[in-house]
């Protein structure tokens, strides 16, 4: 059996967090998440939408209509990232400094200042796990992780999958709680590289390793249908060709 | 060949489309009480109107989007309504819808009158989930004097301009009759916008077509952006010449005759029970 | 030249209230307006949409579309019609006596609780000219002809052709003029028959016959085109077929 | 052969659509100080923007609908844009906009961040020609505290339940890329249904696309459902590779080698001027 690899590693990771999902949605640029939407809505059955793709199986009917269904509570999981994620879950797309001319501007909200609020379970993922993104406080609150009382808040944060750890995240504390270190980090590296306080179990276990099952699939039929909307990615990850 | 090609069971036990076996079947899965919604001619759900009142289904709240004709007077007379939310019930050129004419001055029906966009946009603020939208027009009107559901506010953009803000619409069940589906819950609609609108607001949504085809809409060019996606569609049955006597273009026109026999005979109870059974109740026996 | 019939007559009354109109539209059981905005169009240039209908030169992109294209003030002209109009022009289409449980019961409002309100030309039409039609004020108010100040309403009443005679529609005053009688008619038959009050010239025009050039057209042209939306319409008055 | 086939001095008569020779002659149409719509790739109207730049027009209010990428970024870097309104610029997976970020962090360029529902739905609120539109969600961003034209209201239907409500939004232009038009002003979109909402919403709409076909495509079955109608449109030209480097689904893929050259030459003002003389500014010669 060849090394796994760190995204199949964390598509597995990630597709723990969906269970019960039967319609998942996915932003164009998220390759890890699509493939682990695939993968959770393979061995679960269930649909998945990728915003802007123009495959017929996982696209949407014009723009709007992904926004609806959130809207419908018809989407049960969406990805989100963040140039910066603080420990309240609190999202920063726009940049670092003051508003609006920012030292450092960064592209916008995209649909996070709606689907973070609608979509039942969102899982954060970033690939840089260090303290410039994940600070205690963000220096711009795109979305919020939380809401006040009686705010129409169905949805929110749900996990945060980095290249580390996954944490989850409890709505109610509005803290992050570490669930798992990927094979190979160790606890002190997550703490040092983490600018925000977190909960932990007294014992964090380890990822679990993706299985055989899990592999087989990962390497065939998901890089085949990866292939479409995320050729850069299945390219360069899997040797896939569009 | 991933999840979008679920096997029969795997469809089931995802809550997706079921593919279920008459117009009956469909109707079956509708309680008493529930808020039922359906478009106006053509493609009327005939079929499945005909299978609610077999079943004796009582105290439907009806929406018609916006308007409708036959099937509406069909389920009224056939005593499945209790509420019709509307903005006009008739035979169009043909004259009274007679039960419904009857069902409202007996006061047997309650009604709750409105005008065409203000249901089209109840109906959209339910499809983008949405508690309300707002609509010019109205004020003045008596229609919405006796809409207390209405509120009118300031609008917040303009001081001392006043505006209309309906509640959102999300009925329990769309019904609706459609050319063809494929066997991934996709109901291809044409250019009748509004369905797709009614099937995203709708809780759940039953269709019956003429004509289940094999092949996936989605790949087809021509059909993709003009579907119903089989995420919003509980079940769907085959029932030919479903929408009779109202058209499905490409399929078969308006029965003009048939509505003409209709409007004349369902003038009275007796006549519309007559016309029960001779063109309704049948389709039990025939099963 | 054979006689010029009643429906002719209309056609070209109507059509004389449409000028400056490029996009006009119509109810799908409205074959004389309907004819009339063929005829206006065929005139002056412009596009006629008619609501339901299936033909592809006149239909609209589904049932919303009109709607909206009022409210974006892309439609000049339409037509309405009511059980009951009064002096105000207020229309009642939902039935005489006490609402709900009303002694008559009509259809309902229709489009007409939005379009008379946004399309800046309402033409009211209505082939049965008496009191009981046209009363001093009518029992339910399905839309209203003039508004409170304040209220945005663009559009509104312009003119009112029935069989007898045409009024054009003062908004300042709220009330009617009679413009001019049909051929035949005469000014105590529309006042015997008339309930509401309405204001007059010294002198009421007859209302110009059809041109030579116009009677062509509505019989060729627009008969031709009008059997699509209206076959029954088009067979009994112009002996076209479908 | 009634209205709706004019005749080309008809047409001009009836402010229908125009058949003008290239994107340049579209472009002339606009003038300094509008607001100008476009929507997210692919099909993004590259063409009309190169025309905007060649042209030198200044100071427009440019929306997104409800993101872009490349165009944006170019019109930006090109000068014409005072303001604009968005809920994202970037390159997408080959990295940040660079004349977008520099213009934000200088403040050469005003901003008004959004969020891509609220885009729909103010410009879908445009179409319904309703003064705003509700949305969820929002609430205790700094993107609603930095949008002051943004109203938050008590839900008139649920104390204590409060809700943004965004004012529409009708663009003076929607400038759109798309891959047919025929004679009769009628632009094929296929299942982008937001570029119909787009044009519905603006004032006036001005349209590049790859061919001008000679049939009528609402007589077309495949194509009727999926049109902007001739009444929108303003003026139209053909342009072939007019979304490039962006795609036109059908014609052309996306160029991503052209789009990381341009994200890598912009980065300096130098090199986004040297793009410019190679690929915007020649196209004035070459008429």
């Amino acid at each position: 059996m060849t090394e796994v690899k760190l995204e199949e590693r964390l598509i597995t990771c990630i597709a723990s967090y969906l269970d019960d999902c039967p319609h998942i949605a996915v932003g164009v640029i998220s390759p890890i998440p699509g493939s682990a939407a695939m993968l959770a809505a393979e061995r679960q059955g269930g649909k998945v939408s990728i915003i802007g793709s123009d495959h017929p199986k996982y696209r949407c009917d014009g723009g709007v209509e992904l926004f609806d269904q959130a809207g419908q509570g018809r989407i049960n999981a969406f990805f989100l990232s963040g140039g910066q994620i603080d420990g309240q879950a609190n999202i920063n797309l726009h940049g670092v400094g003051d508003y609006p001319e920012m030292k450092v501007r960064w592209s916008g909200a995209f649909g996070s200042g709606y689907l973070y609020f609608l979509v039942p379970k969102v899982i954060l993922f970033r690939l840089e796990h260090s303290r410039r993104v994940f600070p205690e406080k963000v220096d711009f609150i795109s979305s919020p992780g939380v809401s006040e009382p009686g705010v129409h808040r169905p949805g929110g944060p749900h996990a945060l999958v980095t290249n580390l750890c996954a944490f989850s995240f409890d709505k109610a504390k509005g803290r992050f709680r570490l669930d798992s270190l990927h094979k190979g980090t160790t606890l002190e590296e997550v703490q040092d590289n983490t600018g925000f306080a977190f909960d932990m179990p007294e014992h964090v276990p380890q990822t679990p390793e993706p299985t055989d099952a899990d592999l087989t699939l990962i390497q065939s039929d998901i890089a085949d249908a990866i292939a479409g909307p995320y050729p850069k990615f299945a390219r360069q990850v899997f040797g896939k060709a569009a | 060949m991933l999840i979008l090609d679920p096997t029969p069971i795997e469809a089931h036990f995802l809550r997706m489309t079921q593919y279920l076996n008459s117009a009956d079947d469909l109707a079956a899965l509708i309680p008493d009480g529930a808020q039922v919604a359906i478009a106006k001619p053509p493609l009327s759900p005939t079929a499945i109107a005909g299978a609610m009142i077999r079943r004796g289904i009582k105290d439907i709240h009806l929406i018609t989007s916006p308007t409708q004709a036959y099937v509406a007077d069909l389920l009224i007379g056939g005593g499945c309504i209790g509420l019709v939310e509307t903005s006009g019930v008739s035979l169009g050129e043909i004259g009274p819808a007679p039960r419904f004419v009857a069902a409202v001055k007996s006061g047997a029906l309650s009604i709750k009158d409105s005008t065409c966009p203000a249901v089209y946009a109840a109906l959209q603020a339910g499809e983008k989930g949405q508690p309300f939208a707002p609509l010019r027009g109205l004020i003045g009107s008596e229609v919405l004097a006796n809409r207390p559901d209405y509120k009118v506010i300031e609008n917040p953009f303009e001081p001392g301009d006043d505006i209309v803000l309906l509640p959102a619409i999300r009925p329990d069940f769309a019904i609706i009759h459609a050319a063809k589906a494929d066997r991934f819950g996709n109901v291809w609609v044409g250019g009748r916008h509004e369905l797709k609108s009614l099937a995203h607001a709708a809780k759940q949504t039953l269709i019956t077509v003429e004509e289940i085809v094999d092949e996936d809409l989605r790949l087809d060019e021509a059909c993709a952006p003009n579907l119903i996606s089989g995420l919003y569609v509980r079940a769907v049955a085959e029932a030919k010449q479903g929408a009779w006597p109202d058209a499905a273009p490409g399929h078969y026109p308006f029965d003009e005759d048939a509505v003409i026999a209709y409007g004349a005979q369902a003038r009275t109870e007796e006549g519309f029970d007559t016309w029960l059974n001779d063109h309704i109740l049948p389709a039990v026996a025939a099963e």
